[in-house]
C-alpha cells in the first residue's frame, strides 16, 4: 500500500491537478482529516461490524462468545501492534522478509513525523485498524467449538507470525513491494492470510456437533445483515482510506469497492433465486462481503468496470466455493472465512494484473510491466503467502494446544453453548 | 370441571378468545409451542446448507370450565379455529380435580 | 444542490474568508477528505439506518424481508446509478428535462477530473448515495404483502423514471435549477417523490390483512430507534455534505439540521403526551426523521433559527399528517412514508423561501428574488414533482405487475409472512 | 480544549512542519473536515451507542425506556445548548465562573466567523454533541424507577448549572483555564461532572427493587457490547476532535484513546478471569469504557506509553470501584457511571500532570510548569467540580422532586417495567 | 399422584419456587404464558394506532407431587403467590396416573 | 386415550420426535419451558454481581395417544431421552376424556 498507492496517488495526481508545492513534503490537513476518518472506519469494520456479523451466523447459544472473541482479538492485536507488531511490519527492513524492532512501541513515532503528507503516527494507526480486523475475520473459520485461551494465544501469535511478516512483504518495502506487487488494501495481506489459516483451523479443530446436517440456523440473520452493512460501510475507510489522501483516487477506490460490492451481491441473490427458489438476506450480505473482500487488493488501481467485473466474478466463484468446502470437502469453515474471504481476496489479486490496464478504466500497470508480467508477480506473492500462512498457522496450532491443552472445548460446554460455559453470561434475556 | 387443552394456528387465537368470551368463558391461559404432526414443515436454505424446520409455530389454549360448558366450548374452538387446511390443530378434555382462585381463596368452579 | 449549494458556498465563504486562490479551480484536500466521509455517512443512512428503522416497525416474521429490499434496492440503485442513472441526472442536458447518456458508466468520470473543488468521481459517489437512499424510503409504503420480484422491478424503473430526471431538473442544471429552486439536499428530489409515490402504491397495493384495528404492533421498537439514530447522524453528511465542501457553509447545514431533528422530536412527544398521556419511543424518533426531512431543502440556506421553526412545525404537521392518512383516509402507507418524508419535505420546500431571509438568520434569496417569487417557484417545483412522480409510479405499478403476475402476495404467504415465503429465512430463533 | 488543545497543537505543529502561512488566521479545510466528521462521531456516540450500551443492561421490560430517555436528554440538551448553553460556556465570560449571554441562540455564530482555523458554528456544533452526551452518560444511574418527567427536568437543570458552568471554567476562558488546568477532552468536564452526580441521584433516589440480590441479569449482553464498540468508534472523534485540527495532535490523541482502551479491557478481563474463573463480555467492554473514560482528559497531552500506562490503572481501579460502590456502599448506581466514568475521569484528569511528561513520551507542561504545580490545579479543578457538582445535583433533584411529586415511580410501575408504564410501547414482539 | 398447575404473576416465580423447594416439593417446571380473564389488559399507542393487548405475561408452573402433598402445595402456592391484585392467578389440580423419571426409569412416586 | 408429558433436555427433541414417529406416533406438540429440580442451575457474574440462574432450559413434549401405545411411547422417550446425566428429566401419563381434530371434527382416537 504504501510503496503502490503511492504511486497509484501518483499516476492519479500526476499532471492533471495544480497539485500544493509542499504535498509531499508537508502535512496536508485534508489528506490527514480523511486518514483519521477512514481509521474510525475501518475500526467500525470489526467492533461492532464484523462481530454482529458474525455472531448472528451462529447458535443463540454462542452470539456473546463470538462477539466476545471479536473484542478480545481487537484488544490484544491493538496492544502487540503497539508493542512490536508495527515495528515488524515497517521497520527496518531485514532482507526484506521482516521488519527489524527499531520501531518497537512506536518508538520515533511522534506526533510531528511525516509519513508521505500525513503524520507517520496517523498512519501507524489506520495500520493497526488493519492489523485488528485481520485475526479476527478468522473468528468465523472455529465458533462454538474452540477454547477462549486457545483464540487468545492463537490469535496473537498469528499477528507476529504470519500477518506482521506478511504486511511487510507487500506495504513495508519488503521483497514483495520491491517486485512491484499490486495489493491496494490487502487482497494478499488481509484476506488471502486468514483465508487460508481459516481452513487449516477448521481441518484441525474438527467439524461442530452434528455437521453438516445437524446444524442450526444462524439465530439472528437481521444482525448479520446489519454487521454486514457496517462492513461496507466502512470498507470505504479501508480501501479509500488505502490511497492515504483525500483526492480522486480515493475517490475512485470507493467507486471500484461499491460497485463491486452492489454486483456480487447481486450475482449471489441470482444463483440462489435459479437454483434455491428463493434469494436469501443472508445470501445477498454475503455477497456484498464477498464483493467487497475481491476488490481490496485491486481497488485503487482500476476503474468502475473493473469493479463490475470483479464483483460479478466474486458473486459467482464465492458461492460455489462454498458450496465446495462444505459439501464437498466437508470442511466446517464455519462461517466460510476461506470460501469468501480467502477465494476473493485470491482472485481479485490475480485479476487486477488485467484490470488494472487502461482498457478497462484502470490507472496501468507499473513503467514497463506486462500483464504477463504482473501476474507472475502477483502468482508469486499469492503462493508464498498462502504456504507461508497455513504452514505457521498449522505450527501455532501445534504450539497453542500444548498450551491450553487441547484446542477443542468438550462436548457438554459445546452443547451448553460457549455463551454460559465460557464466559458465564446467556445472550438474551427476554422473558418476564 | 375439565380442563380443555387446544392447539390452534397462532393468527386464530384472537378469534377463538373472542368467541370463548361471547358463550361465557371467563379466562384462559395461552402459550406459544411447536407442533409436529401432518403438516409438513419448511426447509431453510443458508448458503447452500438445508436446514429441515419439522416443527411448526402453534398456539396452545388451557381453560378451564364447568362440566356444562364442555360441548359449546369445544364447538366454539373448532368453527373459529378451522381453516380447512391440514394443520388447524386438536381439542383435548381432560378431568380438573380442584380449582383455587389464588386471589380469594375461592374454590371449584367459584375458583373460575 | 450543485447549482445552489455553490451559490451557498459562495454566499458563505465570500468575502470574509481569506481564500486560497485556487479554491474553485483545483482541488481541495479538505473538501474531498468531508465529501468522502459524508458519502460514507449517506451510504450508512440506508444501511443499515433505513433497514432497521422499517425493520423494528414489522411484524417479526417480515423483519428480514423488510431488511432484504433495502439491501436489494441499495445494490441494484447502484449499478443503475453507475450504468444510466449518474448521466440521466447529470449528463448534458436535453432541453433542461433529463441528462444525456454521454456520462453512462461514469465515462468520462476518471479520478482527475473535478467537480468544483472536489474530484467528480467523489461527488458521483456522494449523489449515488442518494439514488440508494431515495427508492429505498419506499420500502415503507409496502412491507409484508408485496412479491419482491415487484419491489425490485418498480423501484429500478422509478429510479431511472423519476428520480434521475428530477434530480436532474433540480441539481443536474435543468429547468427547475435554471428558475432558481432552492433545494438543498432533496426536499423535493428525494422526499417529495418518495412520499407521493409511497401513497401511489399503498392505495394501488391495498392494505395489510386486518388494517387498521388487527395490525400488529412495531415487533422491535428499539431496532427502530437505532435505525433512526443512524439516520440521524449520516442526515450530517446528507445536508452537511450537500455544500460540498468542508467550510462554514457545511457546518451551518449540520446545525440547523440538528436543531430541526431536535425540535421535532420534542414536538411529537408533546403531542403524544397530551393526546394520549404517553410520549413512546417510536413517536419521537418519528419525530426526529419528520424534522430531518422537513429541513433537508432549507439545511444550508436558513440558520439556526430557521431550523427550530421547521423542527416544530414538522413535528407537528408530520404527527396530524399521519392520523389523516391512515385514519381518515384509511391509506395503508404503512410505515408512513408520505406522512412524515412527503409532507416533511414539501413543507421545508416552501418554507425555504422565507426562512432563508436574512431576518430568519438565513442566508438570503439569490440576487433581486423576492419572497413571492421564490415562493411560486418552490410551490412550481413542488407541483411539477408530485405530479410527474405520481404519473409515473403509476405507469411503473401497471408495467409492473404485469410483468410479475400481480404486485401482492397470497393471503398464506401474507400470514406466515416474508421472512419465510420470500427468502427462506426466520428473523429470530432464540430457543434452546 | 480551546485553550489547551491549542498549545497541544502548537506543541505538536511548532517548528517540524512547515505550516501555511494563513493556518491560525483563516479557514483550513482539512480541519474543518475532521472536526465535522468529529460531531458526526460523538453524536453516533449517544445516538444509538449509548442508549444501546445501557439498554443492554437492563430488564427486557425497561429496554425501550432507557432509549427513550437517550433520545429525550439528547434532543432537550440540543435546544438549551442553542438556547443559552453555548453562550453560559463560551459566552464573555464574567468574573471567570460563567459565560454571559452574548451568544444566546447562536448569536454572532454566522457561517463565516471562525474559531481558530474552523468556523465557530462548527465548534458550537461539536460542543453540542458533547453537550448531548454528558447528562446522557447519567441516565446508568437512575435506570427502571425515576418517572420520565423528572428525568427531564433534571437532565436540563444540571445541563443548564453543571454542565455548562464547569465547561465554561476549564474550556471557556474561566478560572480553571486561566490556572492552567490540563483537560483535553473532558476528564473533569464531562466524566467528572456526570459522575460524581450520578451517586448523588441514586443515593436519593434509592436503589432498585430487589436490589442487590434480587435485580435480573442484562437483557441482551450482545446490545450493551453493539454500543460499546460504537461508543469506542466514536470516542476517536471525542478525544481526536478536541484537537480542532486534522493534524498529528489528532493522530495521536486517537492512539493513546485507542491504546488505554485495549489495555483497560484487558485488564479488566484478567480479573474476572482470575476471580472468578471466567472473563465475561460486559466485563470486557465496561473495561473498554473505562479506559476510554481514563485516557479522555489526558489523551492529547500524553503519549502511547501514557496510555497503556493510563489504560492499565484504570481497568484495575474501576473494576474493584464497582465492587465497593455496589456491595461495600450498596450504593445502586445500577449501570455504574460513577465507578467507571467518574472514578476514570478523575484517575486521568489527576495522572495527566505526570503522564504529559517526555519522559513518558508526553508532549510536556506548560511552560514553567512543574508536575507537583500541575498535580495541585488539578486537584483543586476536580475538587471544586465534584463539590459544585455534588451541590447543585442534590439542589436539582430538590426542585425536581416538588415539580414531579416525587422522583420515583410506584412499586407496580417499577415491576410492569418503564415500557408499558410510561411509553406504551414493549421491547420485543418476537411471537407469532 | 396429582399433577398441579399453576398460573402465577411472573415476579412470583421466585418467590413460589423457594416456598415450595421448603415444604419438600422436588422440582417444577416453568413456563411463560400470556393470561387473559378479569384483569384488565393494556393498550399500546403507536404514531396514533392503537393496539389492545388483551393477553397478560403469566407463568405457569407444573408439579407433580404424592397425593399428600397436595393440600400443603396449593396452601403454600396460595400464600406465596397472593398479592391481593385481580390477576393473581389460579391452581388447578389433575389426577396423574403414571410418571417415570428418565435417567433412572424409575416409576411412581420414586420418579419425582 | 392418554396424555403423556415428558419434559427432557433440549437437545433431545430432534432425536425423540423422529423415534416417537417411528413407532407410529401421529404427531406432538412441544414448548420451551425452565426446569428445576435435582440439576444444579448456574450463576451467571456481571459486573461482579452474582446472579443465580435456579432454572434450567428443557423441552416439554407433549402428546395425545391411544392407551395401548402408552407402554412403547415411555420406553421410547426413556431410551432416547437418556443421558445418564441428572436433569434428564420426567414422563408423567395422563388421562384423557375427549379428542378432537379442528379441521374434520373427527372426535376420539380418529382425530389423533
Ligand atoms: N397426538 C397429538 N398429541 C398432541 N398434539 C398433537 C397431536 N397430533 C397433532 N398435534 C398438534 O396438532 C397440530 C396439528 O396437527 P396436524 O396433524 O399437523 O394437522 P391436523 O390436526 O389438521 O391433522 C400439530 O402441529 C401438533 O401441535
Ligand atoms: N378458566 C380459566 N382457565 C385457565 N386459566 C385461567 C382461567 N381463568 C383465569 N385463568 C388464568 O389466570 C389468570 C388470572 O385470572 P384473572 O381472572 O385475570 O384474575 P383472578 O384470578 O385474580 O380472578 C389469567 O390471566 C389466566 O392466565
Ligand atoms: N415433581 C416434578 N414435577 C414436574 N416437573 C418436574 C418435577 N421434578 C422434576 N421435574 C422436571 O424434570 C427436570 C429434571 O429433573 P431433575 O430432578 O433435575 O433431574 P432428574 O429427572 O434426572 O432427577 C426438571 O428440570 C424439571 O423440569
Amino acid at each position: 500500500m504504501l510503496c503502490f498507492a503511492h504511486i497509484g496517488a501518483a499516476l492519479t495526481l500526476s499532471l492533471l491537478l495544480p497539485l500544493p508545492a509542499f504535498a509531499q513534503d508537508a502535512l496536508n490537513s485534508g489528506d490527514t482529516a480523511w486518514i483519521i476518518a477512514a481509521t474510525a472506519l475501518v475500526l467500525f469494520m470489526t467492533l461492532p461490524g464484523l462481530a454482529l456479523f458474525y455472531a448472528g451466523l451462529v447458535r443463540s447459544q454462542a452470539v456473546l462468545s463470538v462477539v466476545m472473541q471479536c473484542f478480545a482479538i481487537a484488544c490484544l492485536s491493538s496492544i502487540l501492534w503497539l508493542v512490536a507488531g508495527y515495528s515488524l511490519a515497517f521497520g527496518d527492513s531485514i532482507a526484506g522478509w521482516v521488519g527489524g524492532l527499531d520501531k518497537a512501541f512506536f518508538s520515533g513515532v511522534t506526533s510531528d513525523v511525516l509519513s508521505g503528507s500525513i503524520p507517520e503516527i496517523v498512519f501507524a494507526m489506520f495500520q493497526m485498524a488493519f492489523a485488528v480486523i485481520t485475526p479476527a475475520l478468522i473468528v468465523g473459520a472455529y465458533p462454538e467449538r474452540m477454547k477462549f485461551s486457545a483464540v487468545l494465544w492463537m490469535s496473537s501469535l498469528w499477528l507476529l507470525l504470519v500477518y506482521a511478516p506478511v504486511c511487510h512483504w507487500v506495504w513495508g518495502g519488503g521483497w514483495l513491494s520491491e517486485m512491484g506487487v499490486m495489493d491496494f488494501a490487502g487482497g494478499i495481506v488481509v484476506h488471502a492470510t486468514a483465508g487460508v489459516s481459516a481452513i487449516v483451523i477448521a481441518m484441525m479443530l474438527g467439524a461442530r456437533r452434528g455437521f453438516p446436517e445437524q446444524v442450526r440456523p444462524p439465530h439472528n440473520p437481521g444482525m448479520t445483515a446489519t454487521g454486514a452493512a457496517m462492513l461496507w460501510v466502512g470498507w470505504y475507510g479501508f480501501n479509500g482510506g488505502s490511497q492515504l489522501a483525500a483526492d480522486g483516487g480515493a475517490g475512485m477506490a470507493i467507486a471500484t469497492t461499491h460497485i463491486a460490492a452492489a454486483t456480487a451481491a447481486i450475482a449471489w441473490m441470482a444463483i440462489e433465486w435459479i437454483k434455491f427458489g428463493k434469494p436469501s438476506l443472508v445470501g445477498a450480505v454475503t455477497g456484498v462481503i464477498a464483493g467487497l473482500a475481491t476488490v481490496t487488493p485491486a481497488s485503487g488501481f482500476i476503474g468502475p468496470m473493473g469493479g463490475l467485473i470483479l464483483g460479478f466474478t466474486a458473486g459467482i466463484v464465492c458461492f460455489y466455493a462454498v458450496q465446495i468446502v462444505k459439501f464437498s470437502l466437508k470442511i466446517d469453515d464455519s462461517l466460510d472465512v476461506f470460501a469468501v474471504h480467502g477465494v476473493g481476496g485470491i482472485i481479485g489479486s490475480l485479476l487486477v494484473s488485467v484490470l488494472a490496464l487502461a482498457v478497462f478504466g484502470g490507472g496501468g500497470l507499473a513503467e514497463g510491466q506486462t500483464v504477463i508480467g504482473q501476474l507472475g508477480v502477483q502468482a508469486l506473492g499469492v503462493g508464498v503467502t498462502l504456504v507461508w500462512s497455513a504452514g505457521f498457522t498449522f505450527l501455532i496450532l501445534k504450539v497453542t494446544g500444548a498450551l491450553t491443552g487441547g484446542l477443542r472445548v468438550t462436548e457438554e460446554q459445546e452443547i451448553e453453548g460457549l455463551d454460559i460455559a465460557f464466559h458465564g453470561e446467556s445472550g438474551y434475556d427476554l422473558g418476564r | 370441571m375439565k380442563l380443555v387443552i387446544a392447539v390452534i394456528k397462532p393468527h386464530k387465537l384472537d378469534p377463538v378468545r373472542e368467541a370463548l368470551t361471547e358463550i361465557g368463558v371467563s379466562g384462559l391461559t395461552a402459550s406459544e409451542v411447536k407442533g409436529f404432526g401432518r403438516q409438513k414443515g419448511h426447509t431453510e436454505i443458508y448458503r447452500g446448507a438445508e436446514y429441515t424446520v419439522a416443527f411448526l409455530p402453534k398456539v396452545k389454549i388451557e381453560l378451564v370450565i364447568p362440566d356444562d360448558l364442555v360441548e359449546r366450548t369445544m364447538e366454539t374452538i373448532r368453527q373459529t379455529a378451522e381453516t380447512g387446511q391440514i394443520g388447524d390443530g386438536k381439542i383435548f378434555v381432560l378431568d380438573v380435580e380442584r380449582a383455587m382462585r389464588i386471589r380469594t381463596g375461592e374454590i371449584g368452579e367459584e375458583a373460575l
